[in-house]
């Protein structure tokens, strides 16, 4: 090769460690495959993400892996970048469907992730001889909190739980979601299970069951998982972590432009399933292989 | 008791230039104990310049500061600004008190600060001490306030007072009041006192030696006002002389339909081209005025004339039936201080007249106005806040002229104004009244309300009205018997 | 004597380069940054580039033309931001219920032009301050901006809609730059040249001394307010056109943004200054900064710091080129 | 003129009660929200939730404080949440590099000293606005607490740390609350009876008159920003001690909060007032709002509607009761 490829990685926001991990994949990957490597933010703005898009083809760049700030903020993005013959790759959240411009999308499946952390909730809650279950959710204006929330819903429903009260964070901070979980656990103080959508959210109501003296008396679930989360789960604050790759999808994303830019075969849809690690397999290796494709080592 | 001769504070060649304007060019001032001295000068000479450069609020650019003191010690210098200088939020007692805390982490004692501020008050206004002091000083009127600020200054024990125009919101009464305190200062303390006043006859009454300063520099240094004549003093500030030939008194046409004032306690006509003075303290004459100007919506005083309300009910409504009004508050009441003097003269002449759009023509009528008020600015682009006290009040003054008006209402205009630039005016409202404007002045100036106008309606201080002085019965110790000044 | 001798010289009249002495500061500014970011990346100087630059700028120029006019009046508006969400999402709804793009575009001007009004009337009618009036329709806005849609992204299928953004009246120049020329050109006749312009100076810079001279203090104050919310909801829409989709947080970062232009552009936030050829400016300059930030490839955590260093290095300038 | 002997003596200031009747006002909606909530969830009454309330509350209080003295002087701090998450991160990352509690603490705080300082001396030395300002260093703190930690957030591992926060100095009363109480009354204290608390209210009242007065005005200023910016840093080290866990967007929500807080407390934004005990009482309610909000379960998206609305009814009210 005389020139080296160039990635770039557009991200949703700095909010949450999630992208940073996903950026660290398709940084990771960039590098094994002689690439270089920009990344940008949209901080949670279309108009951003449209006007990084363009700055990153000004800059002369070969591909994006981008994270979106919405399924539906897609459309003109993918004509955009399909016009200037840039592949692209999702990571995280996906393409508004209908669309078929574009490389790939690695994603998790958010709905069937709903659907066994819901059931496994609910197992939790039992145990511990109730049915009411309550859940802090991620903003539901995000695509993947709409399909937890479908997901876990219907799990309840099947498996004989009440979901007594859904609290949505704003921050995305733990501190947010220890009040939150503080006033639902107040509201609400037959609950026996929590879900918690997002790491924090874990860690939050981790934290709150803990003053109180309900820790293990409650249950917790959390998806993402990150190393607060782990240690958690190892101390027994937390029962179960549903894994989301985040590394791994930047480096499969990564991989599949890549792909693309050699005129290889690529893969379009890669639903990847989170799997659920609980406190007594967290040592395993199977756990630690997941657990390598969450977070930077 | 003292030395009278010892210098307690002195410039030698003080220099200073805003940008490009040199506003003083090589002062020199000397302030001895025992003495009354008056510092004079057009508007914009430099005076409060000079006075804020000698207590540090602004650098100079050159010269020499010499302090000296009967107590050996630095002289404590205490002054009264121009312009108020009060916290709005604060009350009058720690207004007071403020300037006898110097250490920060000192613990503030409401009662020792009450007193304080009692006795300082006391002093000039034992009612003010009385009622005001955990007034907030953002409630007090403009008279009220120099009161405050003259009895803070007084308070500190200073070795040496500036005074920058104290009395120009004082009535002849509260004036009366200051003089005595200060003559009896000076002469059972020896202090020093500088006093900075545009009117001649309270300089005389007051002062033994003046100063006199124009185009920076000192042209009369110190010399007793005895050997002066007022004459000799306006020709030296740069100012026309006393006219010799009084303005023959005009006629304004009795069966001109003009309006009737309407109070609890008189009534009033007014006739075209007729200029009606309102004397006393403020209580009574504001009243008038707030009806006038379209503020007063719970005036006790109405009017009677054909197609008009019998209250503007705001100072649009006001302004569209042809009334103009000019305050001496100009700081509060007057300037647009971030508008070029353009848009300041012009304002009310695009209410009044629909102007829709700032016209091209606007600056040469800005030009002309200024330029017939002898308005001393650099540029029409130039922000009110760089002119001289005097200055900004014409500005004022020139948003009314040449206009189609049939009231104009003057609130005290000429406060802080030169003679010379007095005169401009008094000239200015006359020309007004002889185009038919009907003119509503109040000033606490006596002696000016009986120059200029063809009537006189007298307010006692608590805001009575005492009666109508008709021309022929015009007499200073009358007005001032009606109004409650008496000395 | 005679007192003509003494006359004062005539003030002189200003010149209209003089007038924008500050002004060209920042436009000379804009024009170093660009030339420094071209140095590292000679892209940066492209026509494309200029282009990214411009569709990039045109919501927050024309949010900065309204904010400017309350800043102007000695007010603030927070919540420009919330109303660039709302009318965004209202429009994308309005549309995917069948509404025309006319009519579901004046539908989300609707939102500028109610809660412009809300604020004004809580400001100049019941005289409660800005700051918080604005911060509370800011929050009640952003809010709404969820509701409405219960917090779902919309897309807009209109396949015509994308002309009000991109489209060109005139051949060769795209709705964007034509509606921030026309807006700028007009706000800025408007305030120098009409004597309801000068009424927002009035306003800002001595409430008490404009009532007094008949100036009709809160219709002025009120209909900055709903200049500025009408703008803001422009800019909504604008940005719709452009992205096709419509996001309750899509505004969250422009309100400081827009802020920050006008005082970039030399408006005091005490009121009675400001120009609407300044406050595009301080709209470009804050673009523009992205941008270098971006073609240079700084990382995203450094991106805050850069833009601030750079708005703190563009007020140093103006404030010791003023001394 | 003959001595004052024959004059009544100086007339009696005010009483506390009546000096204090806005904050009464304010104590007494918190009561009824309080109640009115305690109608849907009886559990809103409990002992336990008043600690949730309070722990919640405490670092919103202590920032409010600090944001009060600013305010007083009639300035602005918009640096506030960010100085909160950047004291976060420091202090973790210290301790995560072998520091102790306390030095790694003070780590901590000098963030807000040191971001404080550099508030007020562009502010004070340089004369730029305080909006300005505060809000390149805003973007700067913020961005340097995803610079200092590569954007991860920290989990702290002292044991003990949580003592800071939760553990009892005075038994029976937990820290947080016994902090809260003390910064209270110590700044109620300075702001009423101490000369330099007098001299911030001067200074944001009429700074030319205090300026004549020989207040040293800047002075004055410079410390309003650094009690601000440490007040800020020490509200963030009291929850990383309680939440044992750094973020780097820890702050984000609190600014608006904060400014929020001290404008339901009474004080106005052009400066010249505002009452420590009004600043709390400001912050108590905002989080018994969300309280509340999270107790019915009310949507969130419907959160910002219900803040908003409440903080109108609350200024409405003063705003008429004050008439
Ligand atoms: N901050 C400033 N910037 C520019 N020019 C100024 C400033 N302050 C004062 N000047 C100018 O300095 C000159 C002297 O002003 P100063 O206020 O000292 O006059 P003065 O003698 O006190 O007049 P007056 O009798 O009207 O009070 C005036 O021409 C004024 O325009
Ligand atoms: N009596 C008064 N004295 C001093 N200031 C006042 C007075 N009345 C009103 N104001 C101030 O002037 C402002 C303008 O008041 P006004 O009612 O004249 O507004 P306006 O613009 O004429 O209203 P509109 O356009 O609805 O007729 C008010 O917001 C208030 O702050
Ligand atoms: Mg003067
Ligand atoms: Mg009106």
């Amino acid at each position: 090769e005389d020139k080296k490829f160039t990635v770039a990685y557009i991200a949703p926001s700095l909010d949450i460690d999630y992208w940073q991990w996903v950026a660290h994949g398709v940084q990771q990957k960039a590098k094994d495959l002689g690439m270089n490597y920009v990344e940008y933010t949209s901080e949670n703005s279309p108009a951003k993400q449209m006007d990084n898009a363009r700055v990153a083809v000004t800059r002369g760049v070969n591909a994006v892996v981008i994270g979106p700030v919405s399924s539906t903020s897609t459309p003109p993005l993918l004509a955009y970048l399909a016009q200037q013959k840039v592949p692209v790759a999702f990571a995280g959240i996906g393409p508004q469907p209908g669309q078929t411009n574009y490389t790939s999308s690695v994603t998790a499946n958010n709905y069937e992730t709903g659907l066994a952390q819901g059931k496994y909730t609910c197992e939790l809650a039992k145990e511990r001889g109730g049915k009411e279950v309550g859940m802090l959710s991620l903003p539901q204006d995000r695509e993947n909190a709409q399909k937890y929330l479908k997901g876990a819903k219907e799990a309840f429903q099947a498996n004989g739980c009440e979901l007594v009260q859904m609290l949505e964070t704003k921050g995305l901070t733990i501190n947010e979601a220890v009040t939150q979980a503080n006033d639902l656990l107040t509201a609400h103080p037959n609950v026996k299970a929590i879900y918690g959508m997002y790491d924090q959210a874990g860690s939050g109501a981790a934290k709150a069951l803990a003053t109180r003296g309900l820790t293990g008396k409650v249950g917790v679930t959390v998806a993402d998982g990150s190393p607060t989360t782990i240690q958690l789960l190892k101390d027994g604050a937390i029962q179960g972590i549903f894994f989301q790759e985040a590394v791994g999808q930047g480096i499969d994303a990564t991989e599949q432009v890549y792909k693309a830019l050699k005129g290889e075969k690529t893969t379009q849809n890669m639903a990847l399933v989170m799997p659920l690690v609980k406190a007594a397999d967290i040592s395993s290796d199977a756990a630690k292989k997941v657990i390598a494709r969450v977070f930077p080592q | 008791m003292l030395d009278a001769d010892l210098p307690l504070l002195s410039v030698r060649n003080l220099q200073k230039s805003f940008g490009a304007t040199r506003v003083l060019r090589g002062v020199n001032f000397t302030v001895r104990a025992g003495q009354i001295h008056a510092l004079l000068g057009g508007n914009g000479a430099g005076k409060s310049t000079m006075i804020r450069i000698m207590t540090g609020g602004i650098r100079k650019d050159d010269g020499e500061i010499m302090l000296g003191s009967q107590r050996g010690a630095e002289p404590k210098i205490a002054i009264v600004h121009q312009e108020l200088a009060l916290v709005q939020d604060l009350s009058v007692a720690e207004n007071i008190a403020m300037v006898h805390a110097t250490a920060g982490l000192t613990i503030v004692r409401a009662g020792q600060r009450a007193e304080l501020a009692y006795n300082a008050l006391a002093l000039l206004d034992p009612h003010l001490a009385r009622s005001a002091l955990h007034r907030k000083a953002a409630d007090l009127s403009m008279h009220e306030g120099q009161i405050v600020e003259i009895a803070r200054a007084l308070s500190i024990g200073a070795d040496v007072l500036l005074l920058d125009e104290p009395t120009a919101n004082l009535t002849a009464g509260e004036t009366e009041r200051l003089f005595a305190v200060l003559r009896r200062l000076v002469r059972e303390t020896g202090i020093g006192i500088v006093f900075v006043s545009h009117r001649m006859k309270e300089i005389r009454q007051l002062c033994d030696v003046c100063t006199i300063i124009r185009d920076g520099l000192t042209v009369v240094d110190a010399t007793p006002l005895d050997s002066l004549t007022d004459n000799d003093i306006m020709q030296q500030m740069g100012q026309p002389g006393a006219r010799e030939v009084a303005h023959s008194r005009r006629r304004f046409d009795m069966a001109e339909a003009g309006l009737v004032l309407k109070g609890a306690e008189a009534v009033i006509p007014i006739h075209k081209g007729q200029i009606l003075g309102l004397a006393g303290s403020p209580a009574g004459p504001s009243q008038v005025i707030a009806l006038l100007n379209g503020t007063g919506r719970s005036s006790s005083w109405s009017l009677d004339a054909k197609g008009w309300p019998a209250r503007p009910a705001s100072p649009r409504d006001a302004v569209a039936l042809g009334i103009g009004y000019v305050s001496g508050d100009r700081r509060h009441k007057g300037v647009l201080a971030q508008l070029p003097i353009v848009d300041n003269v012009l304002a009310s002449r695009r209410v009044r007249e629909k102007r829709y759009m700032v016209r091209a023509s606007e600056r040469r009528e800005c030009l002309d106005l200024v330029h017939a008020l002898k308005l001393k600015a650099g540029s029409i682009r130039d922000l009110p806040s760089t002119l001289s006290g005097g200055n900004q009040q014409k500005l004022l003054i020139a948003r009314w002229l040449g206009m189609s008006l049939r009231l104009v209402v003057f609130e005290e205009p000429t406060r802080g104004v030169d003679i010379g630039t007095k005169r401009d005016i008094y000239d200015l409202i006359r020309r007004m009244a002889e185009e038919g404007t009907i003119v509503v002045w109040w000033s606490t100036e006596n002696v000016e309300l009986l120059e200029l106008c063809d009537e006189i309606l007298a307010f006692d201080t608590d805001g009575r009205v005492k009666g109508l002085l008709p021309h022929d019965r015009f007499n200073e110790d009358a007005l001032a018997d009606l109004t409650g000044m008496a000395a | 004597m005679t007192s003509n001798d003494s006359l004062p010289p005539a003030p002189r009249a200003p010149s209209i380069l003089s007038a924008y002495r500050s002004e060209m500061a920042i436009a000379i500014a804009c024009i170093a940054l660009l030339v420094g970011v071209g140095i590292f990346v000679p892209a940066a100087l492209s026509a494309g580039n200029f282009a990214n630059i411009l569709q990039a700028s045109a919501p927050l120029v024309i949010m900065s033309l309204g904010v400017l006019v309350v800043i102007i009046t000695g007010g603030i508006d927070l919540s420009v931001g919330s109303i660039f969400s709302l009318t965004g999402m209202v429009t994308a709804l309005a549309m995917a219920n069948g509404f025309g793009d006319v009519s579901a575009s004046l539908a989300g001007l609707g939102v500028g032009l109610v809660f412009g009004s809300i604020n004004g009337a809580l400001i100049t009618l019941v005289g409660l301050a800005p700051f918080v009036v604005t911060l509370i329709t800011y929050a009640v806005a952003a809010s709404l901006a969820f509701i409405v849609t219960n917090g779902r992204s919309l897309g807009v299928d209109s396949p015509d809609y994308w002309l009000f953004n991109s489209g060109q009246i005139i051949p060769g120049l795209p709705n964007f730059v034509l509606f921030c020329l026309l807006f700028t050109v007009a706000l800025e006749f408007v305030l120098r040249k009409v004597t309801a312009g000068r009424w927002f100076y009035s306003v800002g810079s001595s409430p008490m001394a404009a009532y007094l001279l008949g100036i009709p203090v809160k219709r002025t104050r009120f209909a900055a307010y709903v200049i500025s919310g009408t703008m803001a909801s422009f800019a909504g829409l604008l940005t719709v056109s452009y992205i096709l989709n419509a996001e309750a947080t899509a505004g969250a970062s422009l309100m400081l943004q827009a802020i920050a232009a006008v005082v970039i552009g030399g408006a005091s936030l005490s009121g009675g200054s400001g120009s609407a050829v300044g406050a595009v400016l301080g709209a470009l300059m804050i673009t523009i900064i992205q941008n270098g930030v971006n073609l240079i490839g700084i990382n995203s955590f450094w991106q805050g710091s850069v833009t601030g260093l750079a708005i703190l290095v563009a007020v140093l300038i103006d404030r010791f080129s003023h001394r």
